[in-house]
């Protein structure tokens, strides 16, 4: 299962939902103001490390790089994906559970 | 594969209509299929043919559109949540086609994934 | 203007309607009780799930009157009632859950005694169980 | 005393346009004077005539629209935001007017009050 | 200052963002999904009940009935007031921050 | 149709404009700065305050070429250039002021040197006494 969080952790409640939600091990984009909580630094930055470690967690290139995120501020093991990645991504996963 | 779209939300204010494009294109361009794009809650909004953004910026109506007519995509809009909202045959975008909720129920059904954007 | 025909014959799915927004203040809650509906008619499972400030879209005693809003509670009967007609008829193979998250009922001081429907109340592990065998989740 | 209103959210998807509604009905049965309304962002599909509420449920576009005929309101569309989203002149509700942002200032400046309701 | 708050206080930010930010002693009106946030018994209850005691905090009545909450839950020193109310506290302070 | 001319000769009001979302995940960012704009035509006082994900408003570095939006940043360059004509031109009363909350940019990460744009940063506390001294609070 492919998770897709699309809010700013500081801003709602998705993120949390979340990572109490999916299983361990499924895959999670961070899209949109969600890309947020891939950088390092930031009070949102200690749970998704620790999420990093049990899921595969993805970030959308091109929201991070819209809102002025550079790849060297991710939190170490987060993949950068573009547009054809988010494409792999459904494809892979055998389904996609949207925390809209 | 087949992939059924979902979007919930209208042109500009949320980012859902433009993230929903994008991997759309990207889908296609992979060569995967996507059927069918269903518009509900104020995602009925983006069939809105006198939608007129400001020359500098995207045209997300057009851009279905012209989507809808280039590679076959069936755009539907929810007819229950477009009359509420006023998006009717009268000002309904070239492309686009109003129809019920079942076509979402077959949409996921119909397709390997469904895909939600929305707020 | 395409318009697809989809091959749907025989085929049979688990769509998940993931609920997580409060009633009224936002019209998610009603808007998606119609897809739910409809899913019926196409005789597929459904796991109907309130997480979150979804929890309270089937809290009793709501009162719109003086709001002059459209009560989205009655509708919940009717999906209460399709499940329990699936369930009695032995020639139906659509099997529907009404689930809760036993942790986003706690946090808002509710109890299953405080819904209008009967549902069943599911802890995060087993919740996210639920989600992962979906084919379909459909959130809002 | 004078209250200027500010909508930012369309109707029916946030209860911003209804809470403002009963707030204005209030504010007036009260003696108070609501001199304008300013729709923003998508609360320019206040505007939108087409709307067609199911039977059961309150309509919001008329209710406006008869507010302004009985109480005199000047239910102001934002003109930036409206061409956008594709509320325009062809389908505004009687009893509205498009026109620019300086009309919100000016509600600022003139009332004693804003009051914004949004998401 | 009357300070409203139109979002839960699980779902968003906004509550946290208005405690933090209203002056002491300044007016708070809980309205729309805002006011799950005046009950007592939820995770939420006991920062709002300490804002109680160094604000005049409100309740719209109306609000409240819609989602089914009675007003013997309500958290001690929180008031109702219906649209009219609501009006009042417009017109007794000098001027409204709405937390959106 | 009703359209109120309201009287407005010589008045001098201070709108504060409470910019508490993210850019382009909604469209907020965007619109409330040509109502900003619109203050300097009338000549009122203004408070442009950053507050919550507000902050990212005005991080360096945005490129949305990918997305194929509308880049918001620019705009912001306008209002700086705004707000230092008013300061400059002793015979304009226009007091206009660029304001980040300390706690809300600390909790992201950021500092003064992230923005693109001169900041002044405020305390919660000092915040707070800017709020309560507006005539109008724009929020979103």
């Amino acid at each position: 299962m492919l998770h897709t969080v699309n809010k700013s952790p500081f801003e709602r409640n998705s993120l949390d939902s979340c990572l109490r939600l999916a299983k361990k091990g499924s895959a999670i984009l961070l899209m949109e103001d969600g890309v947020y909580a891939a950088v390092t630094g930031t009070t949102a930055t200690d749970k998704m490390a620790s999420a990093a470690k049990g899921n595969s967690v993805y970030v959308l290139g091109p929201d991070m790089s819209a809102r002025g995120l550079a790849e060297d501020q991710l939190i170490d093991g987060i993949k950068v994906v573009d547009y054809e990645g988010f494409v792999d991504l459904v494809a892979d996963n055998d389904g996609v559970t949207p925390w809209l | 594969m087949k992939f059924g779209i979902l979007i919930n939300e209208g042109p500009f204010t949320h980012q859902a209509s433009d993230s929903a494009y994008q991997f759309v294109v990207a889908a296609l361009a992979k060569g995967h299929e996507v059927p069918r794009v269903f518009f509900y809650y104020d995602g009925v909004y983006n069939a809105n043919k006198l939608s007129a953004p400001q020359a500098d910026d995207r045209n997300v109506v057009k851009r279905w559109s012209d989507l809808a007519a280039e590679k076959g995509v069936d755009l539907v809009v929810c007819i229950a949540a477009g009359l509420r909202r006023g998006i009717v045959e009268d000002n309904l975008m070239e492309g686009f086609r109003i129809s019920g909720l079942g076509q979402l129920t077959e949409a996921a059904m119909g397709s390997e994934r469904l895909v939600m954007f929305g707020d | 203007m395409t318009e697809v025909v989809f091959e749907i014959e025989g085929v049979k799915k688990v769509i998940t309607f993931l609920n997580r927004k409060a009633p009224y203040g936002t019209i998610y809650a009603l808007e998606v009780l119609e897809s739910v509906l409809i899913t019926a008619a196409f005789e597929q499972h459904a796991n109907i799930v309130f997480v979150d400030d979804g929890v309270y879209q089937i809290k009793k005693g709501q009162d719109t009157a003086a709001l002059e809003m459209k009560n989205f509670l009655p509708t919940y009967g009717i999906i209460e009632m399709e499940k329990e007609d699936a369930d009695e008829d032995e020639d139906m193979d659509m099997n529907w859950r009404i689930i809760v998250e036993k942790e986003s009922m706690e946090a808002r001081g509710l109890t299953a005694d405080d819904f209008k429907i009967d549902v069943e109340v599911l802890s995060s592990a087993e919740l996210a169980e639920v989600l992962e065998t979906s084919d379909a989740v459909i959130g809002g």
